[in-house]
């Protein structure tokens, strides 16, 4: 069987869960974003699949690019987060964030 | 089985074992590498889908800007031999369970769908095309991304820069 | 790119290039060397723009026509074509010769005037931050004289008010310069907002935003009776709509009644600043996007133009008599002659009014620049009751800030006086006249028959021929104007002289009134030479070097192919026929204000304060409000921030009294009812279930409170698992 | 046996090269013949290639040798057979056709050309390191001024052994030498050696050399984090500060030809500089010579070379991110760093010093190119080859060295307010006013053309000073060397 857009959907949905699975159990903030970055790259994936298979035409492959630099954008600013979060607290542990106030 | 049938299952392997990585690794370091796999092989699956370009700003921005961010943020926040941040055996369960449960119905969707595909065509210069697009169609996002990109510069130095100077006063701590 | 677009070009980018320079190793350069470096650069752009204007000179209307080249495409946003080029005509290349010349002066100025400034903060000297905010600002400045659409218009716009905002809070450490900063930032932002909604229709109706582009597709919308003629909005058309919220930009930039508060409050930034920004160039920007929009104005839209400029000149004219600090005076004269142009942009005097604005840069900057010379001599001392007699010391200051002073007031020998009619004066002698010569026209006037009602209707343009019959039905006519926008500006046109004299006066003539001011009196030679050179341009700008090019640029009503050429020839024709006319019968109604004016501050304060203090207390409900400055800025303070607390208020009100009300009332309702069906129903059986509900919902809580207590991961558990409920949704049933 | 090791070894070394050039000349040539054979036998034979996966069979290309030895077809690429050759070729044309074999063949290449000239340039980095010191160098393994030096100690490092540190991620630890190298390796895929030798002339190859060398910093951060060493740490902290920062003035410098040239192909890039020395990218205007003074200055502080060797500081970090390595995966290291530093030369020779092209202007010899055999040879020496670019490639990589041993390393905060605050800047500016230039000055007109011959004269003038330089130091050497070293040299 040829290589088709299924094929690449259920990759994509693959990725997205394992991201998931990351952002809920990994307690340490940059795991965290980790999982973020997985579940970003499932979506590029599946816009590029579909601006392929499906459309025909490269709007998706904008869209994944924005995502791209999107996702480079929200690393910067989550490291920078997570250096004074470290600061403040001594630990990446995100479970010790929980107290709501400043 | 075709060329690219073979290369695709061994970059869907590849991509797919690296998320897995992701998933057991405890060390966090190691959860990096596992996620410079799965950026490497979708970067090589855009390029079989013959989306060279975004291919390789994937290696160039994610791989070579992002995850090195993240690394970095890794080295000065976490210690090779301090706590492990390890989830409750509860909350794993349950978080495997709800992911497990959401791949199974995404499968199953994903199965059942008579997906209307086209035949894929090659674009003759696919990166003049994204140029075009980018300055044409999409100029406005693009410019609205070229703003965000300068705010999360100033907002990250600024939240990244020592306490001290993040009041107004001049008095310096540390 | 013909060499006149090219100079130009290289004109505007000048200024950018020591703006770099500055902003990179500004520091470096240091004290004076990076001031020179921004006056050398504003310096070149002078010499370009006189070259660009001596070869513009010596070219025909074909040249002309020949020397403008093709817009170059940007950007296509959504199917329109954003195209940027240098919209060259006679108007162009005399502003921006105007305000490289002064730029180019008041920067010499300023690197005397900086220089005697401790300007430290944290050890670091900001002085070439001045420099480097002066370049940016000629910069802009000069893009905006040259844009030919209105995108690239507003962009500069923008960046003008940057400039003027930061260089009002220059001396960011004192907390009123930051506050008027923001102050004119944000009152700027009022009327910007008006701007974007206007070029928002613009490109909605007319979907071009080039200036030829749109005039053309204005004119077009009129003759085929599109939407923006059809359509109306509060008894209103659509285009008059249009033209009123583009002129929305120009009240916030010209400080135009409502907005007009920031401007007094700007001249908290340092003097050569407000010389420059805030009374020759930014402010006049307001008058130049008029008369650039000024096809794109409806008559309806016009009389709200010229209504505004008349509240304008009244309010601001009449402020300026009460006050006592030299800048507050200046800014309010600076308002009052702005709110002139406008008048004249609204009656359709085109010409005067740009003619008014090149005369006034001249001798504001002139005036302004003398003030500051007065501040800086008597050690940053800004209130004329303290002055008093620094002729003595200041002799050349003393009579630059005069010629300003007769200028602004208007002294020239009427021409009825002269043999042929060939008037002599100062700047503003020709110009505000001539403004009100176009309004009483165009309330007294004689109908010379449909041809010659509108500026250039004598044209040779077969084509305007053709459409001088919708040009006359759209443009104002004769007898059509209430006399109220002529006698208003002609009674004020006695107030200019008098509060001008009162300035003078109080500041140079009579005693030092106090000494320590005045014993430390000087004056500094890199400061005084500027002025020197703008009173010189002061005489110079007269009737025979402005009018004509302004005349040469001036519009035919939707005539879009040509701005030059026939149509201007029969426009100055008309125009100067007009003024011509009304002089004559103005000479005896407005001719003599000045001196009216100049002989009523004499006699006033000849003698000191004491007389004026007398009739300050003898008519005291007028000074008061007059001091008050009308009760704008209370006005606001009550109206903007009092309105948003009173709307907090209400909302409170609503939620507290309806919303809760609501909520309660069914409560009590349920409570009600369910209290009724436990009387029916056997309570232990009830008892026992509700308390199994009860504990059950209990537990649950505790269940789905517990991880609510700010872990993320949680958070993005909950979310997993509505989504996996929804997948599974899908998927399964 | 020593003397006559010592007489032999050069013309060793000489054979040595020359085999190397033969055996990767021979595919290539085999490649054209299948090539064109397609070509022919679609041609002659009505024989429908159908695109790219057309195969010949074996019949297919016996016949056609035959053919060929017959006379009745054009010969392919100008290569004539024997019949006993024509027998054993058929096998090697037929699998030849298959792209599979030629990847596997370009992989051969790559990972073949990366060791060799890794050890080449660790050779030749001691040689030049001595001799600016007034040192001989390795003058004894391999005889002729110890050319096999290198290869007695890449065998002494196989054989070493594997240190591995207890208190080390053993995964990543094992992990970040392959990391570091793979994408060292992975440049050349998209690095073109000439028009034909290239393995994939992608559309995006600048960038996605780019992003190798982007990629190729986890390694060494991984290395660093891994030896769980507070130097090592350091070092690899340095490296990604220094890394993420030069990346953008080098990408900047590098938009600049391509705002040029308005493509991120290589080999069109390169086949733009066809034209002989003048038509070289860096003498076309001003802005493009200063492009490419700061790609070159970029790309050494990118390939952590001195002056900006800071990740590997060995008098303050003792030797940075691979303290704790030992054995071949300190090599590893080391061929990711010499691979690196090639790409950095060859890239800086296509994009703006005429790639695979001689100062010649290329069409003076467009006869010989499809002449015989010995022609086409000629042709790759003297007007365009592979020989030309990697000959570029190993100067640039000499200056490198030069550099290194000339400069003192800078600090750390030196390093980033060169980058942030001279480098950055320039290339920003650089880039504006080419895009000026472009976009205003026509190539032909008089200012573009004496802004060509001005920037052509000053790169000209550049190369004759180094020539003269190097000619009056190997006339003087006697002199030069040192007197301690001078009866050692060669011939003394």
């Amino acid at each position: 069987m040829t290589i088709g857009l299924t094929h690449y959907l259920i990759l994509a949905a693959l990725l997205f869960c394992c991201g998931l699975f990351v952002m809920t159990t990994k307690r340490n903030a940059v795991g965290i974003l980790i999982g973020v970055e997985l579940v970003l790259n499932a979506a590029c994936l599946n816009l590029v699949a579909f601006s392929r298979y499906r459309v025909g035409t490269i709007d998706g492959q904008i869209a994944a690019l924005f995502i791209i630099v999107l996702a480079a954008a929200e690393a910067a600013v989550a490291i920078a987060i997570f250096v004074n979060y470290y600061r403040m607290l001594a630990t990446i542990d995100a479970d010790k964030g929980d107290e709501l106030r400043g | 089985m075709s060329g690219e049938a073979i290369a695709f299952y061994m970059l869907a392997v590849l991509a797919a074992g690296s998320a897995l990585g992701c998933v057991i690794a405890t060390n966090i370091v190691r959860m990096a590498l596992c996620l410079l796999g799965t950026l490497g092989a979708v970067a090589l699956l855009y390029f079989l889908m013959a989306a060279n370009f975004l291919g390789v700003i994937q290696l160039i921005v994610y791989a070579g800007g992002t995850l090195i961010l993240i690394v970095f943020g890794i080295m000065v926040t976490s210690r090779m031999y301090g706590e492990k941040l390890k989830p409750r055996r509860s909350e794993a369960l349950i978080g495997a369970l709800v992911v497990l449960a959401l791949f199974a119905g995404l499968v199953a969707i994903l199965w059942r769908g008579p997906w209307v595909t086209v035949v894929p065509t090659e674009q003759p210069n696919s990166v003049a095309a994204i140029g075009q697009a980018l300055l044409g169609t999409y100029l406005v996002p693009f410019e609205l991304a070229s703003v965000l990109l300068l705010a999360v510069m100033i907002g990250a130095a600024y939240l990244a820069q020592p306490a001290a100077r993040n009041g107004r006063g001049t008095e310096r701590e540390e | 790119m013909s060499t006149i677009e090219l100079l130009l070009i290289t004109g505007v980018l000048l200024p950018l290039a020591s703006f770099v320079l500055l902003a990179f190793v500004g520091s470096k350069l240091g004290k004076p060397a990076s001031g020179w470096v921004a006056v050398l650069a504003m310096a070149a752009s002078c010499v370009l723009a006189m070259v660009a204007l001596v070869q513009w000179q010596g070219l025909d209307a074909a040249g002309r026509a020949a020397a403008r080249s093709a817009p170059v495409l940007w950007a296509t946003l959504g199917g329109m074509p954003i195209k940027f080029g240098v919209n060259l005509d006679s108007l162009t290349l005399i502003m921006f010769f105007m305000v490289t010349f002064v730029s180019t002066w008041i920067f010499v100025f300023s690197v005397g005037y900086m220089a005697g400034h401790s300007d430290e903060i944290d050890g670091v000297s900001k002085f070439h931050r001045f420099f480097t905010y002066l370049s940016l600002f000629g910069f802009s400045m000069l893009l905006l004289v040259i844009a030919d659409s209105l995108l690239l218009l507003f962009i500069a716009w923008e960046l003008v008010g940057v400039c003027s905002y930061l260089l009002i809070g220059y001396y960011f450490h004192k907390k009123s310069a930051s506050d008027a900063g923001i102050k004119a930032f944000v009152t700027n932002r009022v009327g910007d907002f008006g701007f974007i909604i206007g070029l928002g229709m613009v490109v909605l109706f007319l979907g071009d935003l080039s200036l030829a582009g749109a005039a053309e597709k204005f004119h077009h919308e009129f003759m085929a009776g599109g939407p923006l003629f059809s359509r109306t909005f509060c008894g209103l058309s659509l285009a008059t709509w249009m033209g009123m919220l583009l002129f929305c930009g120009a009240i916030g930039k010209s400080a135009q009644f409502p907005l007009h508060v920031w401007l007094p409050d700007a001249m908290e930034g340092p003097t050569p600043v407000s010389a420059l920004i805030h009374a020759a160039t930014m402010v006049a920007a307001g008058v130049y996007l008029t008369a650039r929009i000024f096809v794109l104005l409806t008559p309806e839209a016009q009389q709200f133009v010229a209504t505004i400029g008349c509240i304008t000149l009244t309010l601001a004219a009449l402020v300026a008599i009460v006050q006592t600090d030299i800048k507050k005076v200046l800014a309010y004269s600076t308002i009052s002659q702005l709110g002139y142009m406008m008048l004249g942009m609204g009656v359709g005097a085109w010409i005067a009014a740009l003619f008014h604005l090149l005369a006034h840069a001249f001798f504001k900057a002139l005036m302004f620049l003398g003030s500051g010379q007065v501040i800086e001599g008597c050690h940053h001392e800004q209130d004329m009751r303290k002055m008093g007699g620094l002729i003595r010391k200041m002799p050349v200051t003393a009579v630059t800030f005069l010629v300003g002073v007769l200028a602004i007031a208007g002294v020239g020998i009427p021409a009825v006086w002269m043999p042929g009619h060939t008037p002599f004066g100062l700047g503003g002698y020709f110009s505000k006249d001539e403004i009100l010569a176009v309004a009483w026209h165009r309330v007294y006037g004689e109908n010379h028959g449909e041809n010659e009602v509108a500026p250039g209707a004598e044209i040779q343009n077969p084509k305007s021929r053709i459409h001088n019959a919708e040009a006359a039905a759209l443009r104002p006519e004769p007898r059509t104007l209430n006399p109220l926008l002529f006698w208003i500006p002609v009674l004020m046109a006695y107030v200019t002289p008098f509060y001008m004299m009162r300035c003078w006066w109080l500041t140079f003539m009579g005693k030092p009134r106090d000494h320590h001011v005045h014993e430390h009196a000087h004056e500094s030679p890199l400061m005084y030479v500027p002025l020197v050179v703008l009173a010189l341009g002061t005489f110079v700008s007269s009737y025979y070097l402005f009018r004509p090019l302004v005349a040469a640029a001036a519009p035919h009503p939707f005539l879009t192919v040509s701005y030059d050429g026939a149509a201007a020839e029969a426009a100055e024709a008309h125009a100067t026929m007009i003024s011509h006319g009304a002089h004559a019968a103005l000479a005896t109604r407005v001719g003599l204000a000045f001196a009216v004016g100049f002989v009523l501050a004499w006699l006033i304060y000849r003698k000191g304060l004491a007389v004026g203090e007398k009739l300050a207390v003898a008519l005291k409900p007028a000074y008061t409000v007059l001091v008050h400055k009308f009760y704008f800025d209370e006005l606001y303070g009550f109206v903007l921030i009092g309105g948003t607390m009173a709307l907090n208020a209400i909302s409170y009100a609503f939620d507290k009294f309806v919303v809760d009300g609501l909520v309660n009332l069914s409560a009590f309702v349920t409570e009600r009812l369910s209290w009724f069906s436990g009387m029916i129903v056997d309570q232990g059986v009830v008892d026992g279930m509700v308390n199994g509900v009860g504990r059950g919902t209990w537990t649950l809580g505790g269940l789905v409170r517990s991880p609510q207590v700010g872990r993320i991961r949680n958070y993005i558990l909950f979310a997993a698992t509505g989504v996996a409920v929804v997948v599974l949704w899908i998927a399964f049933v | 046996m020593g003397s006559i090791l010592r007489k032999v070894a050069f013309p060793i070394f000489l054979i040595g090269v020359a085999a190397i050039i033969v055996i990767a000349w021979v595919p290539a040539l085999l490649y054209g013949t299948v090539d064109s054979m397609r070509d022919d036998l679609g041609r002659f034979y009505k024989w429908e290639p159908r695109g790219e996966h057309a195969t010949l069979t074996l019949d297919n290309i016996r016949q056609y040798l035959e053919g060929s030895i017959a006379g009745q077809s054009a010969p392919a690429a100008h290569i004539r057979f024997g019949r006993s050759t024509a027998a054993a070729c058929t096998y090697v044309l037929w699998l030849l056709q298959f792209r599979i074999t030629r990847d596997v063949l370009a992989v051969v290449g790559v990972v073949g050309f990366v060791s060799l000239f890794a050890m080449f340039a660790i050779w030749w980095e001691r040689k030049v390191a001595a001799r600016m010191q007034s040192r001989l160098g390795p003058m004894r393994v391999g005889g002729w001024h110890g050319w096999a030096q290198s290869l007695a100690d890449g065998i002494k490092l196989l054989q070493k052994e594997d240190i591995f540190i207890a208190g080390a991620d053993p995964v990543l630890f094992r992990m970040a030498a392959y990391v570091a190298f793979i994408p060292a390796l992975g440049l050349f895929i998209a690095l073109p050696f000439s028009a034909a030798w290239i393995a994939r002339d992608l559309d995006v190859g600048l960038i996605f050399i780019l992003a190798m060398y982007g990629v190729g910093v986890l390694g060494v951060l991984i290395a660093g984090w891994a030896s769980n060493n507070k130097w090592s740490m350091f070092g690899a902290m340095r490296e990604a500060c220094q890394m993420i920062s030069y990346e953008i003035p080098l990408g900047f410098a590098l938009l600049v030809p391509i705002m040029t040239v308005g493509t991120l192909r290589l080999t069109t890039i390169g086949d733009l500089q066809s034209g002989g020395f003048q038509t070289w990218l860096a003498f076309r205007n001003p802005f493009l010579l200063a492009a490419a003074l700061i790609f070159f200055i970029a790309a050494l502080a990118s390939c952590k070379r001195a002056p900006f060797d800071l990740p590997e500081a060995e008098s303050e970090l003792v030797a940075g991110f691979h303290t704790e390595y030992s054995g071949f995966r300190w090599a590893l290291f080391f061929f990711a760093e010499y691979a690196e530093m090639f790409a950095a030369g060859a890239l800086a020779a296509i994009l703006f010093f005429g790639a695979w092209y001689s100062p010649l202007p290329a069409a003076w010899g467009e006869s010989w190119r499809h002449g015989p055999l010995w022609q086409q040879a000629l042709h790759g020496v003297v007007f365009s080859g592979p020989l030309w670019l990697i000959g570029k490639g190993i100067f640039f990589v000499y200056v490198q060295m030069w550099l290194r041993w000339t400069l003192p390393r800078v600090r750390l905060d030196q390093v980033m307010y060169a980058c942030v605050q001279v480098m950055l800047p320039l290339a920003m500016l650089v880039l504006l006013a080419n895009t000026f230039w472009e976009w205003q000055v026509r190539d032909r007109s008089v200012l573009g053309t004496v802004a060509n011959l001005v920037c052509t004269a000053v790169g000209a003038a550049a190369v004759l000073a180094i020539i003269g330089v190097g000619l009056y130091g190997f006339i003087n050497r006697r002199r030069l060397v040192g007197t301690q070293v001078v009866k050692h040299l060669p011939g003394a």
